[in-house]
């Protein structure tokens, strides 16, 4: 096992980490996907894993992602643990068919006598200037998917403990990475037990005027906007979901129930997105309780656009802020 | 073993003719006892009645829907007996001689057919996974398992099973990518019985499927679908030589689908009797049969007793499939997840709850 | 053109007629999919279709529902405007990237340049005992999809017209076909012009207690409950969104202003599906008409079970009043 | 025209060895008047230089991205060349030196990897879809493209590009057999570059690429993808077959990717320098300059005037970049949907008064 001290860690790197705990504690544990080997990765995410664990735990696969999915889906009837990379969020969509009909509904079909544990490893999220098919938000389409489970650090610690338990839950977990996140640094105790169960949403700032959700890669935003709102003197709570699906909204009600305002924020279309689950859930926990409707801060619905209007599309600190004015003026 | 290049459409592995005749094949040499030669017979005929009774009680409002094998039963039991108990089998939906081949109740069948299972047997102890219905979805998955065996050096292989309809699936032939690139001991058995529901192969291929092969390294074989010795001898070899890591191979079995495609299907409206007589004259069975009669392998009692067995067997299936019971409402719960999950189990008790409401008004 | 003249029709035969129009009014309509052809699909919806408008007209496909949109996609390109059949709803997701990745798109990365007036034929939902996946629900997957169009008729007189608008309409749309009611039957007069534009909602029964908001197959079954509670003293309206994305969200609110009450139902998880999007939305435009929180009956977070479960799986006339009587006594 | 059932795997057809010597080949004449020498020629200069230019654009912050095609010249050029006007190309993300056969102005190239536009040029006034990304999606599209050319009684045919990484990919092995099957005038062109980012041919296929087609029932063909003479020469005979109705082809232009995959990527982690260093000696540029020098088609004026023209380019390109309008907001909206709709209007009326909020705090 490796020496579990605290250094400070890019979450590309917690992960990375996470990954090399996974392979060492199992040896069932297998990661496949494009690019993961000599390269480490598009992201790095991966790198030195193939050097240390060889080319049979370390995957190299063809361009099909579909068979990605497909063939884990049969390594892991045959006992393995799959660790399978996408390379990026517009490229999942190739798989759909593997994940939602056959992996999503593989334990119920079989009664539970066929568990596919595996893990899907996405990038996910815009705002590193990228151009088309590699800015998607897709959780919604997983979150409302019966049989999976959807997860998503924030950070980087949180993003250590989550990938392991990701790959250890029994159930297959699609594991979104928030690209523009990769870089964020934190300290990460690699000797430490994880803090919180993985469908655990995580209170990350409290305060007492409105209550703010997200996940991901806005979770740094809305930190943000809560710090520029305390200036102005609004105290804001911020809750990180964590897991979308389920969704913790116990946690979410609680805090709700305090402040009496609630403001969900996604780089997703607001349409259908996580923040309408989560504006129907606590609408109904907490319906005495709102002193204003659940607002939802998020993605146009329009596809992604061009990366020069990405800052127009991605909601940023005003746009938050915006809202959060709007649900206090109610 | 050299990938063929050259074959005419015409010609394929037989080695019992529609007459009952056997021939030989330098190519796919093939040792059977008179015991083993009886045993495959029983197999063909049981399978035919497992098939011919589930279409019954479809008819009669047992089953919802029914697949039928009907004139495909020598490809299933020829490839099915080539499986050793190491070995694992992808199916599609019509599978039925080959679970039966791999120990599967024919009534568990029934269940999925009625609609008390989405599955029903454990793949794990059969060596058989759940049947498949989205076309195509078994073959990477297949090959996936192939490459798990592949890890455990173990010394087994896969058989996955697919219709000619099938190979136009991106990930059937992804899968043919995949195997042929890791080398996996996986063999591809393609029944080819002429249909995909309404569409003749023509709008599948302009070529003889097997030859699909020769576009991915690996090689294609074209066996006569309605002869179980060739299609045991062939699926055999080739299962043989994946164990011994010499890679993937697609059998074609050449074979026609006698029946329906399911019981909801009108095959009047899109296919000619007249190709169906032809075919009748190309039986699985019966050809068979003349073997073991003109070989004098077996008697008229040979033939009662079997006709005796599949009688029970119907019988069988006929009360069992009435008894089979209903899952309970709880199954649709405990099974989603493999670990508790908080919306499923807040779900679970607000319908325990309603439905219990139900029983008050009820005992009211 | 053919005569119009008003006629028993089941919503089958309805789109047949609705087909064979958008066949006749422009040569440029071609219609693709599995068993399409000889056999009239497996409902029986394009019957007698090729015989009359001939195998380049209506073309039988391969087995490969990507391709066929995907096909689709490139005739659409030349000039052509297909209308595609997907054989059941749980084979859609083998050709959900070519519908995401592309079809959704292509408008707007193009900057208008290109048109893809495809329309998506797509039967939908459970109740007809059928086997695994041929009783799906994905709406919510197209309906987050932004650059689609989703629509869907809940009786023959709306599938008539519902499909030729979204046959003539420039964008790609996905016309889900509620499976269970294709033998539904009412008078359809093929000469009347639609009374509704595509994207609009309607009231299909008014009632001032409380609005029940359903679509396609639910329709019918909210509107026997809100028989069956008409019975017990309680007036129920009834809205029949018709169009999923965009939603007809002021039609819903319209209703909810005077009723304080609603509830929506469907087949599909409520987890993120079409309800949470309608609660979210109308409690955000009556936030303070409501008496109640928007409630949801749809199907559990859980795969579609083996059809001997489905009547537990779907939504019936007893879990929809059950909604409404906990509304009301809020 | 047979399909070929042998080829050993170092042949392909060559019209222009690396050494700049004009060699015949039977199956593949061509006729090439000195004009059309010096025109290749200028393609293949001003096209490296667009790439040269972009390259380096990207590394000074102007560009997002940018995917070179360094290598890949002659197969680009010779392909692009090969079309007629009513054609229609399908490309990937790399097929800049089509675009620039079919008249795309580079600089709108750029706009799409400085990320101001997902496309930019209009396909129907170039008979040049849009790039695509996400790998393999073209292809169906490209031969439904190819059906309504059919259904169009056009004389015209459609070529689509792709990668040999992109030669896994369901969809492209799905529009081999839509091709097949609908006889439909489209003519595959795989550059096989050797590479999928960091994997290696070997990941993708273990048998020479163009021999897929033998899989699917029509001719595949490898051609030097150095050589612009047998990548023109091949791809016009392929698609004048395809045009008259006999149906796809294969062809696969056997080249090298000199650069990194994009810019992004760093080729030092997973491949070597000499195998660099071997295909250098390759250079498609190279031979022609070689050819016309020998041949003494051009002086010394003709290749100093080139390099004008290409700089001249490369400037045009430098300051066009920089003034590359950025998008307007309203374009995001505006071209979602074709027909009006509820939601985008909303947000879009909400969200242009949020942004008005903003100039009334800034001007106060
Ligand atoms: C992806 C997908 N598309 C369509 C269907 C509907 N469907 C069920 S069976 C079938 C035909 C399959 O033909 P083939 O592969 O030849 O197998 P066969 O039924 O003849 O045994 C079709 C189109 C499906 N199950 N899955
Ligand atoms: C479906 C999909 N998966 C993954 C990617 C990421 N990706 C972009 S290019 C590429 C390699 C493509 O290789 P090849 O087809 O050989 O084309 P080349 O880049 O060499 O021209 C990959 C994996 C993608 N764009 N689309
Ligand atoms: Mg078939
Ligand atoms: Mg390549």
């Amino acid at each position: 096992m490796s020496e579990a001290t605290a250094q400070p860690l890019t979450m590309a790197k917690a992960i990375n980490a996470g990954l090399r705990r996974a392979l060492e504690n199992d040896t069932k544990t297998v990661l496949m996907g494009e690019d993961i080997g000599r390269l480490g990765g598009v992201f790095r995410v991966t790198d030195g894993l193939q050097k240390d664990f060889g080319e049979r735990r370390v995957i190299d696969t063809p361009l099909a992602e579909s068979s990605i999915v497909g063939a884990a889906i049969g390594m892991a009837m045959r006992g393995y643990r799959p660790v399978v990379e996408i390379q990026f969020d517009g490229f999942v969509y190739v798989a759909f068919d593997q994940i939602v009909s056959q992996l999503a509904k593989m334990h119920a079909r079989s009664a539970g006598q066929v568990k596919v544990p595996i893990t899907i490893r996405l990038p996910y999220g815009g705002g590193i200037g990228a151009v088309e098919h590699h800015s998607e938000s897709p959780e919604a389409y997983f979150a409302h998917t019966a049989g999976l489970r959807v997860v998503t650090p924030s950070n980087p610690v949180d993003a250590f403990h989550l990938v392991q338990q990701a790959i250890t839950s029994d159930d297959p977990v699609v594991f979104l990475e928030p690209k523009r996140r990769y870089w964020d640094k934190a300290e990460v105790d690699e000797g430490a037990a994880p803090a919180l169960p993985m469908q655990s949403a995580r209170v990350v700032r409290t305060g007492g005027d409105a209550t703010l959700v997200s996940y991901g890669p806005m979770v740094r935003t809305c930190l943000e906007a809560a710090a520029a709102a305390e200036a102005d003197g609004t105290s804001i709570e911020v809750v990180d979901l964590r897991s979308l699906a389920p969704l913790d909204v116990d946690t979410v009600a609680a805090s709700v129930q305090r402040t009496g305002r609630c403001v969900v924020a996604h780089e997703a279309s607001t349409f259908l997105g996580i923040a309408a689950e989560v504006a129907a859930a606590v609408t109904e926990l907490c319906f005495f309780d709102l002193e204003a409707p659940v607002l939802r801060v998020g993605g146009f619905h329009a596809p992604y656009p061009p990366s020069r209007l990405e800052n127009h599309y991605l909601p940023d600190l005003d746009r938050v802020l915006d809202a959060v004015d709007r649900t206090l003026a109610y | 073993m050299a990938i063929p290049t050259h074959a005419p459409d015409d010609t394929f592995v037989q080695l019992l003719t529609p007459e009952g005749e056997r021939v030989d094949n330098a190519d796919f040499p093939l040792e059977v006892s008179d015991d083993q030669m009886r045993a495959l017979y029983r197999d063909l005929v049981l399978v035919r009645r497992v098939d011919a009774e589930a279409t019954a009680l479809q008819r009669q409002g047992e089953l919802g829907l029914w697949a039928q094998l009907l004139g495909q039963e020598a490809a299933q039991v020829g490839a099915g007996r080539a499986l050793l108990p190491g070995d694992m089998a992808f199916p599609t939906y019509r599978e039925h001689g080959v679970a039966w081949c791999r120990d599967v109740d024919p009534l568990t069948l029934l269940g999925l057919f009625r609609g008390t299972t989405n599955g029903g047997w454990n793949p794990h102890d059969h060596g058989f996974a759940l049947y498949t219905i989205v076309i195509g979805d078994q073959c990477p998955q297949a090959v996936g398992y192939a490459m798990g065996m592949q890890q455990d050096d173990a010394d087994s292989a896969v058989m996955v099973f697919f219709g000619d309809g099938a190979s136009s699936q991106g990930d059937v032939n992804e899968s043919f990518i995949w195997a042929s690139v890791f080398n996996a001991p996986v063999v591809f058995f393609c029944q080819n019985n002429q249909w995909a529901i309404s569409e003749p192969l023509e709008r599948q291929t302009r070529i003889p499927l097997f030859q699909r092969a020769w576009g991915f390294g690996f090689p294609g074989v074209r066996v006569d679908g309605n002869d179980v010795l060739a299609c045991l001898a062939v699926s055999r070899q080739m299962l043989q030589r994946a164990r011994e890591g010499a890679g993937p191979a697609l059998v074609e079995a050449f074979t026609y689908r006698m029946g329906a495609h399911t019981t909801s299907d009108d095959p009047t409206r899109y296919r000619l009797d007249t190709d169906v007589e032809a075919w009748r004259l190309r039986d699985p069975l019966e050809r068979v049969r003349s073997f073991l009669h003109k070989q004098q392998l077996v008697d008229d009692d040979y033939f009662a007793e079997l006709d005796a067995e599949a009688e029970q067997l119907a019988e069988r299936l006929r009360t069992g499939v009435r008894s089979l019971p209903d899952p309970g409402v709880d199954a649709m719960f405990e099974h989603a997840y493999a670990e508790p999950h908080s919306l499923v189990e807040r779900q679970r008790d607000q319908y325990t709850r309603y439905l219990a409401g139900f029983a008050i008004e009820d005992a009211r």
